[in-house]
């Protein structure tokens, strides 16, 4: 019966895929993406892949929307009309592209069914990280097991991309932009006016943020981890500069405070790594870390998940702030 | 019963219509911001597919329960490895953001046959 | 005979948040202005949330899954008013008129207002 | 019984789809986005029971959490421009 519902979700994925394809209007497609973010992640908690869809969700409500709609305010939100000439080029390209799309289908046919137990997938170390997880980690949560301790290399690597993408947007938008005459009035920045969403945005921040913690510390026990919990905190903090202006925000949380959190993060990831070594074991290897291996790998795993939580929540919410300064002032 | 086993690609299939769809904002697009949702909608496209490879028939996520016996769980390795393609991808979304902010900042358009004209 | 009541309160009320949903759903595309799709918004938003959760808690029982349904429960009615009212606040500020019939009904009005200025000399 | 529920949240999904495909206005698009968020709420919760893992509703209670950063970025967007409007008129 749940196949049936995702057959339904994935043919309204399609047709909001290419409804934002084809939006003229640029903010309409940020709208729409919104809802193709949804979608995903439905998608994803009917695949069984909770952890995914908690992530989806964290990260397309209010990240990305946010990041976009500053982007649009300045750009611009409409998109030229194509030139004539171009048509022709568009027509090729629609060829193409529906030439590829039918080559892969075929492929598919090759491809086990979805729910195929005896999938190549599934032969090879899944079975091993399911069965071993309960007896190196001793808790349930598999995906978190396989994130920070059995490929722990990989999620450093991912860690130090974000971490990479967010000194790259200081960078870009960290110069002075070109001179205006226009200032947004700081006092009137921000929904203060409106009494209704500033009571209950300041009733739920709280909530937002706690809820964020409580994915970080739980995330061995049930859905999360890091990767969440740092995308609901920066998601809380950004309503609270939705709310009260971005100055504001930035006083309540300094740009030193978030820089440190990226550097510290990241750092505190690498730093376990190198204490295990000095502890005698291999890079990333917990076990080491206390007297009982099983509880040496809940702490590795305890603090590099802090690390990752910090170094997310630092990182989307510099690149947010460096979108919105650069509103404020152009 | 031959119905039900096309049914079982369909998934594959979501995939690569998506893939398709934004592959063509890609190429065919002049819009900057167009290019990058277009870049966005083809990397979902492959997160569905990794995230459709982990399905076991009658599993469920991979969060072992107490009390289940012989339980089935869908495998967890591809759903750890998008985790954090999402919140990479979020991120160089933004990068790519910055760097169209700045075009439009040092060009004055984001259409991308504006912008040639103009070098 | 409790847990028997129970069961049957718990699917009436769920069966009438299905009905609620999908009368929501039904007017949100059939209204034929902005402002009145909002009523046909709230009902999902309200209604239809609080007799759906109510439901679901009745048959979960006193659990920790049931707090949390609360929970849900209970910011949803906080941020979907809010969010509606954000979002009407929104319209009338860039000058959607509220009125009756299908007035205010240029397609993408909001953005269409500064857009005609853009497009005109073309 | 679920899944009769669950089936009434769907349909209405699908007809908020097709308020935000068609329009006409950005605010009919945005509202569309509003009422498909709360169903997904619903949704999820009641798969969640479906599937008899109840303990999967953080996921539920995440997108109620943080649903409405959304639109009130909407609104602030929209205010904005407003504001700049007038300023670029005044000026």
């Amino acid at each position: 019966m749940i196949y049936i519902f995702a057959l339904f979700l994935l043919t309204l994925l399609v047709i909001t895929a290419i409804a934002i394809v084809r939006a003229e209007d640029l903010f309409v497609a940020v709208i729409l993406t919104s809802i193709f973010s949804l979608l995903m992640a439905i998608n994803f908690f009917i695949l069984d892949a909770a952890d995914v869809a908690l992530t989806e969700a964290a990260v397309g409500a209010g990240v990305t929307t946010v990041i976009f709609l500053c982007a649009l305010a300045l750009t611009g939100d409409r998109e030229k009309p194509q030139k004539e000439g171009r048509k022709g080029g568009q027509k090729i390209a629609l060829v193409i592209v529906g030439v590829l799309a039918l080559l892969i289908i075929y492929s598919t046919f090759d491809n086990p069914q979805l729910g195929d137990p005896d999938a190549p997938v599934h032969q090879h170390v899944a079975p091993w990280y399911l069965e071993k997880t309960p007896q190196y980690m001793d808790f349930p949560n598999v995906v978190t097991a396989i994130l920070s301790s059995f490929r722990g290399y990989d999620t450093l690597g991912e860690v130090f991309v974000v971490f990479a993408a967010c000194i790259g947007v200081l960078f870009i938008l960290g110069v002075s932009p070109p001179r205006k005459s226009m200032q947004v009035n700081v006092k009137q920045s921000g929904l203060r006016h409106h009494l209704i969403p500033q009571v209950v945005g300041r009733l739920l921040i709280p909530f937002i943020v706690l809820f964020g913690l409580y994915t970080q510390f739980h995330g061995e026990y049930g859905p999360g981890g890091g990767f969440q919990a740092g995308a609901l905190i920066a998601t809380g903090v950004i309503l609270y500069a939705l709310l009260e202006g971005e100055a504001e925000a930035l006083r309540a949380v300094p740009r030193r405070v978030l820089l440190g959190m990226v550097v510290g993060g990241a750092l505190l990831y690498g730093s376990v790594g190198i204490v295990c070594m000095l502890m005698g074991g291999a890079f990333l290897d917990y076990s080491v870390l206390a007297a009982d291996p099983v509880w040496g790998q809940q702490l590795g795993i305890l603090i590099i998940e802090a690390g990752v939580g910090m170094a997310v929540c630092g990182a989307l919410l510099s690149i947010f702030h460096a979108f919105a300064a650069r509103e404020r002032v152009s | 019963m031959k119905l039900l086993e096309l049914l079982g690609y369909f998934n594959y299939w979501v995939f690569a219509i998506l893939l398709a769809v934004g592959l063509y904002a890609v190429i065919s697009k002049t819009n900057l911001i167009k290019k990058l949702i277009g870049l966005s909608i083809f990397q979902s496209a492959v997160f569905l597919m990794y995230i459709t490879m982990d399905k076991v028939e009658g599993g469920t996520a991979p969060i072992i329960q107490a009390g289940v016996e012989n339980p089935i769980f869908s495998n967890p390795l591809p759903q750890v490895l998008i985790l954090t393609a999402i919140v990479v991808g979020v991120s160089t979304l933004s990068l790519g953001l910055a760097m169209v902010v700045r075009i439009k900042e040092c060009y004055g358009t984001i259409e991308e046959n504006e912008i040639l004209d103009a070098d | 005979m409790i847990d028997l009541a129970l069961d049957i309160l718990s699917w009436i009320l769920l069966t009438l948040g299905g009905v609620c949903v999908l009368i929501g759903g039904i007017g949100g595309l059939r209204l034929p202005n902005f402002y009145t799709r909002i009523h046909a918004a709230s009902l999902t938003d309200t209604m239809a949330t609080l007799l759906i959760f109510i439901g679901i808690i009745l048959q979960a029982g006193f659990t920790l899954a049931s707090l949390k349904l609360f929970a849900i429960m209970l910011f949803l009615l906080l941020t979907g008013p809010t969010a509606t009212y954000a979002l009407a606040n929104a319209a009338l500020l860039s000058g959607l008129k509220p009125g009756p019939g299908r007035s205010g009904l240029k397609p993408d009005a909001g953005t269409a207002k500064d857009k005609t200025k853009e497009n005109s000399p073309e | 019984m679920y899944i009769l529920v669950a089936i009434a949240i769907l349909v209405t999904m699908v007809l908020a789809v097709v308020r935000a495909l068609m329009g006409p206005t950005v605010y009919d698009r945005v509202l569309a986005v509003n009422v498909f968020g709360t169903k997904t709420v619903l949704l999820l919760s009641v798969i969640a029971f479906l599937s008899g893992r109840p303990d999967f509703l953080d996921l539920a209670l995440a997108y109620a959490l943080i649903n409405m950063v959304g639109i009130l970025a909407v609104l602030e967007f929209f205010q904005n421009r407003s504001q700049r409007n007038s300023k670029a008129k005044n000026d």
